[in-house]
């Protein structure tokens, strides 16, 4: 028996309190037709063995390389006090916080997650919360058209590759019209927004725009013009949304000081382990303006009989269970126990620690950039940037193939990740945070020269 | 307020003081940030509350004591199946080897994850008696905009582009048309027979050439199981329509019922319910779909593929062009899919099918246990399978005492409340799920404390009106937290330290 | 009883049904006991209670949160040191690679945690001011053992064979002369003098050529520094007798006084105490003993040693035969001790430092508090070390309340109580030590809640003396406890099943 | 800061309020002669780069070992709800609990660790608890003295030597006698108790005997012949031990059966890892009639002043808060959480999986045996046991050696361990649990067979 209580006589008892001898007679209501054939699966397994079996998977799994992958999912320093609250029975064996009287803990954790985005993104209303960082930047687009009343969203192709192939589906799905904003393609601000072809786009008054849609920092790490989209964005009547990635607001200028009516993200950043892609915390935050806008839970302080303060799930007329069809979203199933994680994560770094973090990050950045430049691989792009940036190499499959052999995880090669994006076909994306070291530096510049030797001057190969 | 105990909590906030701090990371070179341009640097550090690790594990912890919790006792809701999370999930959840795997990490170092992915495919392949299954939805309304999308996808890739319809019978869960309308589709709201369970001619008359596709619960919200449905789909192939199933209520027909089989053409599965990944307070969850063969080719983009040599790999971008496209970053929630493999793993096909017996057999009896003691409307007085409604209407009409009154009352008992209210076509609805593993012990208790609660409502309708007396907090304006909204903390300026260095 | 928050529980022999269980190991071949002479075989399985995994962990979870605990709230128990206990401490400990070592590991395989031992010696010795430490006690009590049997076999290799006195003040832990009895000496008891400290002419009367030792905590019982300590030491060895040191209140001394330097013998540390590994609800702990060069022959084997190569090594069996032997199995309480280094390596010299000043600061201005209130009795008035002394001795006599009751009487204020009755020279004694990890929002609320039960004792005495109102349960019947132990569950006949093959 | 709350201004606070202006004024009662030199220690470290060195340190052990070692530790399967049920603060952060009205958690999982541990061993009271299997051992050696007020000890050499070694430390202090009972030294009983010289030694009017310590199964793996010797030990007025392994008490004959007074035994083998030799957890049980002579903690069922059932610690004057120098015994802080940690897994596993556990045990011991046996090494003894036993190979220091080398832990050398029993001096002492594969098996087999060959025919190495 795996979980299950019920003894043979307890079942005995259960099936005479209802006249029964077998439990198939509960069962009778499936028409013959339509039973079942039996399940073909192995055999039940006992724990030991089964962690016997898991280990073994997990052990083929390599997370021991020199790994200077971002793209979207960052390694981050996490307490162990952080995953010691989060496997309290208390928290994550709840249910969603339906009788506020014996759920205040899930209810004030999640009013102290939408309190530290909200001061992190500089917004008023922060939704807790969304899949991951895509789903809630194309909740964040539908939010757009559901407030303008118009259909057609202008998107950076500096964003997420990811987000953008989701935001399509969901726009497509919902027949909303989405266009691509290019990259500039040279000079100082190559690779970011091209914000003169936004500024065309934005003047076309047969097709009005509901929302603009920027990264900061960008998908290649570059840091984007915000304020002056935010501008355009709104002298022709648009919303203007930022995806922002929380680490970083930290030390960069927060949405709300630059414009943004909508931030979304995504918070796997604040501590939550990489686990080959979720779960995942999507964040979105808004100004107050869009509130009931806003797709997704929202929970407020507020006072029980007695006066005493007490905190509950509000404004849920935007919700599927009470609008149906007419709801702001559908979702029901949300990440909550993700923003308990990023709550706990920023309450035990603290405003310093997150902007240690974040400078770390960028120290350690800069290290890599000149110990990469010191065996002759440059930066792609001009442009300022945080943490993050692509890197040119020629032939990047084969070499960061033969990276991968040798333990260095060089990145992304962009040619896989962005194939439509000609202008980064020679570019491996490379990230940097606190916990990179400068022995993973050493090693991924050793092994770079090395293999770009061989590139060079290759062995009885194709060249 | 005791020693020992749940007790409300400042906020956060309210600890904070500048200068607090516990370290955890080491300080930076001072020049750090000195290539940041000024525009884009933040002017202010965010006031986040400053405290140390003392003070912020002890909110915590206390907090979390403010909880009921499946580790602390009965949550008797229906739709939601509660079930036990077992402890080995979360070990394995945490093992470095899958939690500390990168998303993008090449398919050669990812082997040991994208097998174990593949590996839970398989089984939902076998459990679903459908052909192909999609882990990328990380909910099941997330599952539903999937299926649906796909169903329109498939509408498309015929020529077909009229078919705007989605019927949903009016039990169904909010989430259903809810998606439909993010799927770009109509609602198209049919009313439940009187017995609770479909109502045949209503969906006939209503499927034509523009329905793109019914979404049936089965069993349905009532915890009835859909007897009609074989003649429901018939006539839904008939006119050229899809048939989706929510399969929120998978828990009862493990083993008896493969929709697949049945003729389903699609349909999603809550890891969270069924194969008890944590609800989390909230989420996270997921939502694989199934799907019938003619619906492979529209299945989100990537997939898991395994190679002749019994290597795995994910479809590349732009592999497969019939798909609907992405529904979320990288490959799914693969820690929450770790937690329900370990799950199948234990059970195994002949575990699957018990677990579908107790739970259906404990409901029963519960309803066997309610219905004998005449406190309770019985709507639905046959065998149902792993929940059933029971109704408070009678006692209301007497004593005024609402079903909201009594689940707040069974909080005082030291149980959750069932799912009140829900489904909205049952007047004073109480839907119980007792799920499989809560002992008889349990359900004897909680029987007992609703007819006691029903007693009170004659003798003593006050304690039950004014309930709950014995829980961290009395019961709450909400009508003030939705007219003055207040959402978030509001540091005071001055709320922080600039950094040391 | 709510749906949160604590709730007494059936003791796990009432959950138990026989058949009930969650399979967590493999069956076993049916022949794998056939070997086993049947004289030796059990004839009847053990009747342990059958539960599943969601029955017990809900016991366990629910029994916890009938716990007070430093995660929940402050302690201020004098002379027990419960300061905060860190969490990547729990991380360390559990690190594959220290918790499934083997203690009969050869050392080739064993280099990262003797290592660690050794590096935790290095750093008690500087803390200590002494020449050598051993790591082996399991607690105080247990290394005041082995300081007392090393003094004794000192004295012994000496051919001074006729010291039998142990010098103990009365203030002194009842651990001390029951040490003192188990290495086979006399106690002889000192009284304190009026001020609390030592009373320099007693002892002096009292130290002959039959002294083996004197045992002095420092600071003291009372929470003050022997000033005359220096005197003393002079005194003791010139009669040729040694000092211990009790260093269970080390956390009041750090960078400030190192007992070896100032002429003490030997000491322990209580790692529980001063260096944060967990008390557990009683133990476990550690009592690492310091000893000075003269000593360093005696201390228990096997001792951890670093060859020139930077190799380390334990001694082997019967290396060193002027040990006193082994204290126990293995060689230490390794788990503890990884906690404790993390806990000095996060310090370092500076932190250490830090922690003293901290923690005598806090001391003071919550005496500072209690003094200026007039609420309590303050003994002893000047400056304190990390504890002080309050009384209820004028409260009692003018209300008859008495310690005992305020102490029942804060566990309704969301408090432990602190130590009560100890020393046993005060009357109506209570031992308050706050530790450097309380913040002085609580120091603040603690005093006023002290001062309040004060006013109540006035103004509602039975409201205290009946406290506690609002814990778990009221007080108990101690006294009943004693006359008719009940120590066990005894399973009713038939509790059990035969195991099913 | 690690992680004291004080800011400066709070300190400044502090000072103010006590008139002073340094914290240095707080140490002016230490003598200026008496005050110390700085610590000469290491700065702090950040959690992060401490984590670092930990993982370092914990890297530079080998736990990945085939390993066949046990002599007194074992390796057992834990299930993961155990380690999740220690870790939550309420249970580890929590004091002895003195103020039993907010700690009846504490004090019930001690009573039903009584219970239990009286259920397996056959006794009545058992005491929560000691440092150790040796020190619970020396208590009840101690025991008996005091009981039968004579100060003469037997202990049979088949106990483990660690144990005989703390004995002999506690019984020297204390000026007690301890005396050794030698082994069989050959036939069908070879390596077990000889029970003709305990006959003598009891016999010895001159010297009464307080108790006779005997071990079931043996260091050396062997059962034990314990009902005769208990007869042997009441019919010279001594009590009788057993040093106990609790596993084994699934299917073996309880102390309480065979008539031992007091058990003691080592409880770490009840899902305590084995980290290095502690904490462990120190069994003591006994018969009603020694209740007031078991040192250690005890817990009672008791009613608080409403009826309600509660729990308390109780018999307190054994103790030495109380007694000082007329105490049972000096401990204090004891073992609880180990005790909490053995009760969850013994509810864990319940009594079919703790037997379960036993006969897999003896099952892969009986496999080791026989792969031993096919490439000729034999066991040394003949008696039965139940998982762990004594195989002769020649030169066992070097085999051991050059196995290690190859990744197997060949069980324990007992001419180191043992150096004064002649009779072992070719033996390793191997043991098998549950978790042994059968790969780990065949491994050592296989090492065994080709080191027994090198040692036979050494390539140019002295024979
Ligand atoms: C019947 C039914 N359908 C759909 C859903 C939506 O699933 P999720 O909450 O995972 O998005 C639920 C869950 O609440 C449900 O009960
Ligand atoms: C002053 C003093 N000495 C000795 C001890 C005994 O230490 P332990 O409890 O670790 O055996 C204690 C602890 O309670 C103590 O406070």
């Amino acid at each position: 028996m795996a979980y299950g209580p019920h003894t043979p006589a307890d079942r005995r008892r259960m099936l005479a309190s209802l006249g029964m001898q077998s439990v198939d007679e509960l069962f009778a209501d499936i028409p013959p037709a339509l039973r079942s054939t039996p399940l073909r699966l192995d055999p039940p397994e006992s724990e030991q063995v089964l962690m016997g079996r898991l280990a073994n998977l997990a052990g083929r799994n390599r997370v021991d390389l020199a790994s200077f992958l971002g793209a979207g999912a960052y390694r981050h320093f996490s307490p162990p006090m952080v995953d010691h609250m989060l496997l309290r029975g208390e928290w994550y064996t709840a249910y969603t916080p339906y009788q506020p009287e014996v759920s205040q803990g899930t209810l004030q954790s999640i009013y102290e997650y939408e309190s530290l985005i909200a001061e992190l993104t500089g917004l008023d209303v922060v939704s807790a919360s969304h899949y991951d960082g895509a789903a809630a930047t194309a909740e964040a687009a539908l939010m757009t058209c559901r407030a303008t009343a118009r259909d057609r969203v202008l998107v950076s192709r500096a964003v997420h590759p990811h987000y953008r192939e989701v935001l399509t589906t969901y726009f497509h799905g919902a027949g909303l019209q989405v266009e691509d904003i290019p990259l500039v393609e040279d000079g100082p601000a190559a690779g970011t927004t091209d914000l003169a072809h936004l500024e065309r786009a934005l003047a076309d008054a047969d097709h009005p725009v509901a929302g603009v849609v920027l990264p900061q920092p960008s998908f290649y790490g570059l840091l984007e013009p915000m304020a002056e989209a935010a501008r355009l964005a709104h002298a022709a009547g648009a919303l203007f949304v930022a995806v922002i990635e929380p680490v970083s607001l930290a030390v960069l200028a927060p949405p709300g000081a630059y414009g943004a009516d909508i931030a979304a993200g995504e918070g796997q950043s604040l501590g939550i382990p990489p686990q080959y892609g979720g779960p995942y915390l999507g964040i979105l935050a808004c100004t107050d303006a869009l509130v009931r806008q806003i797709p997704g839970r929202l929970v407020g302080m507020t006072t029980d009989t007695d006066g005493k303060r007490a905190y509950v799930m509000t404004l849920q007329a935007r919700e599927q269970h009470i609008r149906r069809e007419k709801a702001a979203s559908n979702i029901c199933t949300n990440q909550t126990l993700l923003a308990l994680a990023a709550t706990v994560w920023l309450a035990a770094l603290g405003p310093h620690g997150l902007r240690d973090v974040a400078a770390l990050g960028a120290a350690k950045a800069a290290e890599l950039e000149a110990a990469l430049a010191a065996v002759g691989v440059a930066r792609l792009h001009a442009g300022a940037y945080l943490n993050e940036y692509v890197v040119r190499v020629p032939n990047p499959v084969a070499v960061h193939r033969e990276l991968l052999g040798n333990g260095v995880l060089a990145g992304l090669v962009l040619a896989e990740a962005v194939p439509d994006e000609p202008s980064v076909a020679e570019g491996l994306l490379v990230c940097a945070t606190e916990v990179t070291t400068t022995d993973e530096i050493s090693a991924f510049a050793r092994q770079l020269q090395s293999a770009l030797a061989v590139t060079a001057h290759p062995v009885g190969g194709a060249a | 307020m005791s020693a020992s105990g749940p007790r409300m909590q400042p906020s956060l906030f309210e600890l904070s003081k500048p200068g607090r701090r516990s370290d955890k990371v080491p300080h930076p070179p001072s020049d750090a940030l000195d290539r940041l341009p000024a525009e884009h640097r933040r002017e202010r550090p965010p006031a986040l509350p400053e405290v140390n690790e003392p003070d912020a594990v002890r909110h915590f912890v206390n907090l979390s004591q403010l909880n009921h919790a499946v580790d602390t006792g009965f949550y008797p809701l229906g739709s939601c199946t509660m079930k036990w999370n077992p402890k080995v999930n979360e070990w394995a959840a945490r093992l470095p080897g899958f939690a500390q795997l990168h998303p993008m990490a090449p398919d050669a170092v990812a082997q040991g994850t994208l097998q174990l992915l593949w590996e839970v495919e398989q089984i939902l392949i076998e459990v679903s008696g459908m052909d192909a299954v999609t882990l990328q939805p990380a909910a099941g309304a997330h599952g539903e905009l999937t299926g649906i999308l796909m169903i329109r996808a498939y509408h498309r890739s015929r020529g077909d582009m009229d078919r705007t319809d989605v019927l949903v019978p009016d039990s169904a869960h909010g989430t259903n048309p809810a998606t439909a309308t993010m799927a770009g589709l109509r609602t198209v709201s049919i009313k439940a027979a009187p017995d609770g369970g479909i109502d045949l001619d209503a969906f006939k008359a209503a499927l034509g050439p523009t329905t793109a596709a019914v979404m049936i619960t089965n069993p349905s919200t009532m915890g009835l199981f859909e007897s009609r449905i074989g003649e429901l789909l018939e006539a839904v192939h008939a006119v050229g329509a899809l048939a989706y199933m929510d399969g929120a209520n998978l828990n009862a027909i493990l083993g008896r019922f493969k929709p697949g089989e049945a003729g389903f053409d699609v349909m999603h599965i809550n890891t969270h319910k069924t194969f008890s990944t944590p609800h989390g307070g909230g989420g996270p969850g997921a939502g694989p779909v199934a799907v019938v063969e003619q619906l492979a080719p529209f299945l989100p983009a990537p997939r898991v593929l395994r190679e002749p040599d019994g290597r795995f790999r994910l479809e590349a971008v732009g592999e497969r062009p019939t798909s609907i496209g992405r529904m979320r970053s990288f490959v799914g929630s693969t820690g929450v899919l770790v937690r329900a493999y370990a799950y199948l793993r234990t059970h195994g096909g002949s575990g699957l099918a018990e677990i579908t017996d107790d739970a259906v057999l404990a409901a029963n009896y519960l309803k066997g246990r309610l219905a004998a003691s005449g406190a309770y409307d019985i709507p639905f007085p046959g065998v149902c399978k792993h929940e059933f409604i029971a109704s408070a209407s009678s006692i209301k009409k007497r004593t005024g005492v609402r079903t909201l009154d009594i689940a707040k009352r069974l909080l005082d008992h030291g149980f959750h409340a069932p799912t009140v209210y829900f489904p909205l076509t049952v007047d004073e609805a109480m839907l119980i799920e007792p799920t499989e593993t809560e002992s008889i012990e349990t359900l004897d208790a909680f029987a007992d404390a609703l007819i006691a609660i029903a007693q009170e409502a004659d003798t003593d309708p006050d304690v039950v009106k004014t309930a709950p007396h014995t829980a961290p907090v009395r019961r709450l304006d909400e009508v003030g937290a939705a007219r003055n909204p207040n959402l978030r903390w509001r540091p005071a300026l001055g709320d922080w330290t600039p950094c040391p260095d």
